[in-house]
């Protein structure tokens, strides 16, 4: 068979002497679409970040169309027909599409960079790739979804062969990923290469024909995709078997622990993106809310856990009015609360484990028995929490930021859980986090449930929230425009339908989704 | 083996091959075209005329040095130790009896004799606002003047470092001698705050030229040179200090020194050289204060070519008649020095512009 | 005080206003394009100085003004080479880089002016050059504005040219898209080939031309010889007004002719009855002020965009 | 992992060594005497109680100013204002100590006290204007630095001048107020013990007091803090306020344990020494004295040089300059470094 890119005994420590990757054999063939799977940490990303030139190994070879090639830098890569698409979007927010796109290729009229030129070459691509997007408007506007496709554009722009797609699906809708998924084939039916990183093993098994599995930095096996199943893949994963779904329990809820009443939000912009929305989650039960990311979700979540404050409308949290209040008043309330964007709002990187999981009750008298903090509670809690949500780590006193995605996730998990709290608001819960620790996150959030706490889950994730929610809702442009009382009787399509406009229910006004 | 030459005694001693040891303590740096620089010009002549051996020690500008430098250089083998400003006095003042067998010469101040048993100090003062006098006169003389540069109003300029009481005693002086020549005389007095912003400095003279000033006298270290540049600009005439201005740019910039019409200076190089000399001689009255004025040539007016250019015999006969009559004590000027804000705001006031 | 008035509603207080803004808007200006770079530069006092120092030894030696004027952006650049090798390559921290950079600029040039001038004050013992004062023809026959924008030293006018090509440079051109790109996300510009370091050293060099030109004006234009620390703190303003004037071209010119203003003020309002000190202090004062009074307005501007929309709900309920 | 640390320590070595040679071949070219120059300025401080005393001296203020800053830095906000918080500190404590007729050990306590509040209202202005409507703490924390050192010019000028003095000083603070010096020929005086209690206060207040550890995440990330239910905009504030207390009380502490009258015409620069200390100590209180003596000890044998031998005050600014930038340059022999971390991982996988 013929091997487009070879990289052989590739070996990787970073500074702080991770080794993330060990003695890595890769190859892909020309014209292929190739997965690579692993858990959080396997060392994915950083073997394609050295395949960009982004970083550099202690060790190994790479071969490229048969010829050996250092790569030095992502000039070289990008000089020798290789894009890459990142986890972590590398896109200049303050810039339109066209600047974002064309960066670093710029078009010039005399000595100013030619504007028009940049849109017009914008324009075309997207319509040869058929990922249409609007090349003039801000990337600080455009859904994640729209993200994606500028990134898939950047490269093209410049004449990728070979694309690496890091988690490209991880923050899509199905139809998004459909559409994707039609892109990434007529991209391989004109003879591009594709290198495809995904946790989400039903995508891997439709997109690709061959799949590359690493454990803790080490190369597992290859196979092709056709011969093996998800649960074989899993298995070559994390090295057991791991239940994919998961039973929810049934339940009779009880009274609402969270009543939304007509809330409105208007944007600095002006432009009003919740439109009066009401709902009520009860005690024990799950209500997800499913939607196209940009819908006004963000808006709502923030809202509802005291990150904004709405322009109009009620919220009454565990009985308490929290309208308009502080995260601190809702917290007060019993309101756990897990951030869409984990590193933003989730963690602090630079601090230790042990100060992320006190971050909600680091005035509590408990861990203050006198005047100061007592670091012997703090030490302990934080031991008991490691241990109860499998957080793995060194210490409890290592900095957050040298954990893997999905550890990072269980971290903000045993802290919003573990304050017992009446409601949870869970905003995508496992973006980004492997096999393994979505199982875990799943299993802790319903256990929760079951003890009587109430969940509004909002998830991109139609498998997550058609598994875990007892009731679905779905937002589209700011309003809820479907419920479903009984989220066992919708299939994907009908939610898709909802999620992207094109169907809508009659719903009373002020009694929606109650 | 070192106790062994260890200097002979102090005061003449013939039989001693080795040159006087000195020290100058400069507590700024030097640069300043003021007295630090005019005290290391003296120091520089005593190495020559007077054959001693001596090392000028930069203290910086950080007040809390000062005194650990003083104690430092009197543990070392210097016979005479020169320093100077009110600032060093307290210092001075405890450190000097810890060592009674050094001697200490502190200039532009004097020590408190009653304090404690300093009969190893001899201290130099100047009348900074006797001359000041003579240059407020002057100033005063030229604003009604007929040169080329002169208008019709009579006001004059005064640009300080600093609202405080070295600088005061200059305008003190100088109101006193413009007001003796011209009892209507205005003048407009600005502080810049800061000794070393010379583009301030000019700006502000600027300021003081365009509000109706056509001499201005600028007692403000480097910022003070900015004041020159602003009188090029608009062609009008200065006052400067410390050192000859109109001589500092005679080759470099003519234009501008024949604007400047004199400078007044304190001679800290003079007054240096004859405490080393007296010294030497056996003859330096140590345990007490001189005050050195327009008698002593320690304080006056620049004589130089620009001056003979701008000012006429009227002029010039009219300022040895005051210089005269101060030195004989017929006209007594006052010194804002232990003057309170109170006096001194009324002395500003009646002059205002 | 009716003279004071006078003086201030004159063209020569305009004229003074934009020859005290010019070295503040050139530090502001270098300051602005190495902080969208994503280096903030605490180095421009000594960027200025080394600048202003240059300028005068060069052109009392080679009796030329202009070779001064380059003298003096070199040393800028060389500067600014210093800074971006330590802050870039060498990771030390960019602002204690600058402070260290000031301390160097303060040391050096003192001990160099020993060296070329035997002085450690000015350099006045030197014969430098000045930088030709320009008449603009026909604008200098227009009362009013022929006196306060003809007759300029001619880095006045570089200033105000560079306030434009440093528009240009940023928001018209390739290099200054990629600038800002480097400062917003440089992971992004990493990611399409961009090198970080080069477009950052690009800009600290910018920004040391700039300074440069700043220094010079200062000793070749304000005034005419070299004094220790004679920059007194503008490198700072400057860095203030770049950060007053919310990080664009246009707010820094704002914020440094603001600044002029009120720099200017004080000096003509000291023929008041006010103690001297309270005076200069205006100039600083006034800029608190703009600055919490532009916060408050723009904080509130949020706060009624989002009440806008209350107003049709409350009618709806 | 303990090779790691103790690369560190070498690494630091190198590059003091490297900027001694440096600073040495400089000496060597502009001193007649670069070997004794060069000793008396690494050994100078050493050299007598007084000089060793000088050191410490010098370092007491930088604590202070280097603990102010670092406590700002902490909450992720800039604070060049430092500078005139400390010198308004001093300002007050003058005032204090020379109007407030008090019993010796109650003096000292009320003019620190006050030297402190005074600090902390030069730092309440930045810290509330940032809090309640983003202004930049960079702007406002510089511009008060000028407009403060004017305001103390003027009371001091206008209200506690001493009249009978030659330069503009203050009329001397009240003997009750002083801190001791009780080490005499040293200078060095009771303030030390206040800067300890400063250093133990502040490194409580960081990492074991509830405000502290508020104030930390809040530095850390920003969004997480406000999630997290902490109240941001007062953490900004008080960060400012604390900071500028602190500030405050090391100029009433030199003021009371140095000068005893009031004294400086210019900004005396505590504030951007405060910067550097900060920074070496990478904001940690414990490693702030550390740092201040390290500068100190730059700073006092670099007079000491300037002082004994015909090396310029200026080549000194010079030769600290370099030292501090190849100390604290991070990537400074860093492949070396790496090459340590990746022979120690492969051993231990
Ligand atoms: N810049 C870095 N510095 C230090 N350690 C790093 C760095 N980047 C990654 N690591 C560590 O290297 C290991 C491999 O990380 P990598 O990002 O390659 O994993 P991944 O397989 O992409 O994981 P995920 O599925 O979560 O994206 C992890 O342990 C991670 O913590
Ligand atoms: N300089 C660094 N030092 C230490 N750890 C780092 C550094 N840079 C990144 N990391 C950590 O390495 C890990 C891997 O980073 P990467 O960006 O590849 O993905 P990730 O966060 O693991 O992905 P995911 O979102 O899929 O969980 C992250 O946990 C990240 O925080
Ligand atoms: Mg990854
Ligand atoms: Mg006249």
């Amino acid at each position: 068979m013929d091997v487009l890119l070879e990289m052989k005994g590739i070996e990787k420590i970073y500074p702080n002497g991770v080794v993330a990757n060990q003695g890595v054999d890769f190859s892909v063939a020309p014209g292929e679409i190739h997965a690579l799977v692993g858990e959080n940490g396997a060392g994915k990303t950083t073997l394609m970040k050295i395949l960009f030139g982004l970083e550099q190994p202690e060790g190994g070879t790479i071969t490229y169309k048969g010829k050996p090639l250092h790569i030095a830098s992502p000039h070289v890569a990008i000089a020798n027909g290789i894009g890459m698409v990142h986890q972590h979007f590398m896109l200049v927010p303050s810039l339109s599409i066209a600047e974002n796109v064309v960066l670093g290729l710029e078009p010039k009229r005399g000595l100013s960079f030619d504007w028009k030129t940049a849109v017009s070459q914008t324009e075309e691509l997207a319509a040869r790739y058929n990922l249409p997007v609007n090349p003039t408007a801000r990337v600080q506007d455009i859904p994640v979804g729209m993200r994606q496709k500028v990134e898939i554009l950047k490269a093209l722009m410049r004449g990728a062969e070979l694309l690496v797609l890091d988690e490209p699906t991880a923050v899509l809708t199905p139809q998004e990923t459909t559409e994707l998924f039609a892109a990434l084939k007529k991209l391989k039916s004109q003879g591009h290469t594709i290198i495809f990183i995904s946790h989400k093993l039903r995508e891997v098994k439709e997109i690709s024909d061959r799949v590359t599995v690493m454990r803790a930095g080490r190369l597992i096996g290859v196979t092709d995709t056709a011969t093996a199943t998800e649960r074989d893949i899993s298995r070559m994963m994390v090295g057991r078997d791991v239940v994919l779904h998961v039973d929810k329990p049934p339940t009779t809820p009880g009274d609402a622990v969270l009543r939304v009443e007509g809330v409105r939000y208007v944007a600095d912009t002006g432009k009003e993106v919740v439109k009066g929305v009401s709902f009520e989650v009860r005690a024990g039960e799950v209500l997800g809310i499913a939607g196209v990311e940009g819908n006004g979700q963000r808006e709502l979540v923030e809202i509802l856990t005291g990150l904004r404050k709405p322009s109009a409308g009620r919220v009454i949290a565990a009985g308490k009015n929290v309208t308009g209040k502080d995260c601190r008043a809702v917290r007060q309330a019993g309101v756990g609360h897990i951030p869409e964007d984990r590193m933003t709002h989730g963690v602090a990187g630079l601090g230790t484990i042990e100060e992320n999981l006190i971050a909600d009750r680091y005035d509590s008298k408990a861990l203050n028995p006198r005047f100061l903090l007592s670091l012997k509670s703090v030490s302990e809690l934080g031991k008991k929490l490691v241990k109860e949500f499998d957080i793995r780590t060194q210490s409890p006193k290592t900095p957050v930021k040298m954990l893997s995605g999905g550890n990072i996730q269980k971290v903000v998990v045993a802290r919003e859980f573990s304050a017992n709290p009446k409601l949870i608001v869970a905003n995508q819960p496992t973006r980004g986090v492997d096999v393994g620790a979505t199982e875990f996150i799943h299993k802790k959030l319903l256990e929760n449930c079951a003890e009587g706490a109430g969940v509004l889950l909002i998830s991109a994730d139609l498998n997550e929230v058609m598994s875990l929610s007892h009731r679905l809702a779905v937002m589209y442009g700011g309003e809820i425009v479907a419920v479903f009382p009984n989220a066992d009787e919708v299939t994907e399509e009908e939610l898709g339908l909802y999620m992207l406009g094109v169907k809508r229910m009659k719903l009373a006004a002020g009694s929606e989704a109650s | 083996s070192k106790t062994a030459d260890k200097p002979a005694a102090p005061g003449g001693d013939q039989n001693a091959k080795a040159p006087l040891k000195v020290a100058l303590l400069i507590n700024g740096t030097l640069g300043d075209k003021s007295f630090f620089d005019s005290a290391n010009a003296g120091i520089e002549r005593a190495k020559k005329e007077l054959g001693v051996d001596a090392k000028v020690i930069e203290m910086g500008n950080d007040p809390s040095k000062w005194e650990p430098t003083l104690a430092d250089v009197s543990e070392e083998k210097y016979d005479l130790i020169i320093l100077g400003t009110w600032q060093m006095t307290e210092a001075l003042q405890k450190i000097a009896p810890q060592h009674p067998d050094k001697k200490y010469v502190i200039f532009d101040t004097a020590v408190d004799y009653t304090k404690a048993n300093l009969s190893n100090v001899y201290s130099i003062e100047y009348s900074q606002n006797e001359g000041s006098y003579l240059a407020g006169a002057l100033a005063a003389m030229v604003t009604n003047s007929k040169l080329p540069n002169a208008n019709d109003k009579h006001t004059i300029g005064f640009l300080g470092g600093m609202d405080i009481p070295v600088i005061n005693d200059f305008l003190v002086g100088y109101i006193a001698g413009a007001k003796a020549v011209d009892p209507q005389i205005k003048v407009a007095v600005s502080y810049v705050g800061d000794f070393a912003n010379p583009a301030k400095g000019k700006e502000m003279a600027l300021a003081q030229y365009q509000q109706g000033a056509d001499i201005g006298f600028n007692v403000a270290g480097e910022t003070g040179l900015g004041q020159l540049d602003a009188a090029k600009e608009l062609k009008k005439y200065a006052i400067g200090v410390d050192s000859d201005q109109a001589m500092l740019f005679k080759d470099s910039d003519p234009e501008k020194a024949n604007l400047i019409v004199t400078s007044m200076l304190k001679r800290v190089d003079n007054s240096l050289v004859r405490a080393i000399k007296l010294y030497q001689e056996g003859k330096l009255t140590l345990g007490k204060a001189e005050t050195l004025g327009l008698k002593d040539d320690a304080v006056g007016l620049t004589n130089n070519e620009f001056y003979q250019k701008l000012t006429d015999d009227a002029m010039r006969s009219k300022l040895d008649d005051l210089k005269a009559k101060i030195i004989s004590g017929e006209i007594k000027v006052d010194s804002a020095m232990g003057m309170d804000n109170a006096k001194l705001n009324e002395i500003r006031n009646s002059v205002k512009p | 005080m009716s003279e004071m008035l006078q003086a201030i509603f004159s063209t020569s207080f305009a004229y003074s206003v934009l020859r005290v803004t010019t070295p503040l808007l050139f530090a502001a200006l270098g300051g602005l394009v190495s902080d969208l770079a994503g280096v903030i530069n605490i180095g421009l006092e000594g960027m200025m100085l080394a600048g202003a120092f240059a300028g005068v030894v060069v052109s009392a030696f080679t009796h030329s003004a202009f070779l001064g004027l380059v003298a003096a952006v070199a040393s800028g650049v060389l500067m600014a080479l210093i800074l971006g090798y330590f802050s870039l390559k060498l990771k030390t921290d960019i602002i204690l880089a600058g402070i260290a950079l000031n301390l160097f600029a303060s040391g050096g040039t003192v001990f160099l002016l020993y060296l070329v001038a035997h002085d450690k004050g000015v350099s006045t013992s030197l014969a430098s050059k000045v930088l030709p004062q320009v008449t603009i023809p026909i604008l200098d026959k227009i009362p009013v504005l022929g006196p306060i924008f003809s007759g300029h030293n001619v880095l006045v006018y570089v200033a105000m040219i560079a306030a434009v090509v440093v528009w240009y440079y940023l928001y018209r051109t390739p290099a200054g898209l990629r600038l800002r790109a480097v400062g917003e996300n440089p992971n992004a510009a990493d990611s399409v080939g961009i090198s970080v370091h080069r477009v950052q050293f690009t800009a600290l060099i910018i920004s040391g031309i700039l300074s440069g030109f700043g220094g010079a004006h200062l000793s070749m234009g304000y005034v005419s010889w070299f004094a220790r620390d004679m920059t007194a703190g503008r490198g700072f303003i400057g860095l203030a007004a770049e950060a007053l004037g919310g990080r664009t071209p246009v707010g820094t010119v704002l914020a440094s002719v603001f600044f002029g203003i009120a720099d200017a003020l004080s000096n003509y309002l000291q023929s008041l009855s006010i103690p001297s000190e309270f005076i200069q202090a205006v100039p600083y004062a006034l800029t608190v002020i703009a600055l919490a009074v532009y916060a408050r307005q723009q904080t509130r501007k949020r706060a009624r965009l989002a009440k806008l929309s209350q107003n049709p709900e409350k009618k709806a309920a | 992992m303990k090779k790691e640390h103790v690369f560190e320590v070498v690494r630091s070595l190198v590059a003091i060594l490297l900027a001694m040679l440096l600073g040495f071949i400089v000496t060597y070219l502009v001193s007649k005497q670069p070997g004794e120059a060069f000793q008396s300025f690494l050994t100078g401080p050493f050299t007598s109680p007084r000089r060793f005393g000088n050191l410490i001296e010098a370092a007491i203020p930088l604590t202070f100013t280097g603990l102010a800053v670092s406590m700002a830095f902490q909450a992720a906000q800039f604070n060049i204002g430092a500078e005139g918080q400390f010198f308004f500190g001093a300002t007050a404590a003058t005032i204090v100590g020379i109007t407030v007729p008090a019993p010796g050990w109650l003096h000292p306590i009320l003019a620190l006290a006050v030297g402190g509040v005074a600090g902390a209202f030069v730092g309440w202005i930045p810290g509330v204007l940032k809090a309640r409507w983003g202004a930049s703490e960079l702007v406002s924390s510089l511009m008060l630095n000028y407009v403060f050192f004017r305001v103390g010019m003027y009371l001091i000028n206008y209200h506690y001048r001493d009249t009978t003095a030659g330069a503009m000083v203050s009329l001397p603070l009240k003997e009750t107020s002083w801190l001791t010096q009780f080490l005499p020929p040293t200078r060095i005086h009771y303030g030390i013990f206040v800067a300890i209690l400063a250093v133990i206060f502040t490194y409580l207040f960081l990492y074991r007091s509830r405000w502290g550890y508020a104030l930390r995440m809040t530095g850390l990330n920003l969004p997480f803090a406000n999630y997290s239910g902490i109240n941001t905009t007062s953490v900004i504030t008080y960060s400012q306020v604390i900071s500028g207390v602190v500030a405050g009380i090391g100029g009433a502490v030199e003021m009371l344990g140095i000068y005893h009258r009031f004294q400086w015409l210019a900004l005396p620069g505590y504030g951007f020494d405060g910067i550097i200390v900060a920074i070496l100590a990478r904001n940690n209180p414990l490693g702030i004295p550390l740092a201040a003596l390290f500068l100190a000890y730059l700073r006092t044998g670099a007079d000491i040089m300037a002082r004994t031998t015909d090396v310029s005050a200026e080549m000194i600014t010079v030769i600290q300059a370099v030292m501090i930038l190849l100390v604290t340059a991070q990537a400074f022999l860093a492949g070396w470094k790496h090459r340590i971390v990746v022979k120690e991982a492969k051993q231990s996988v």
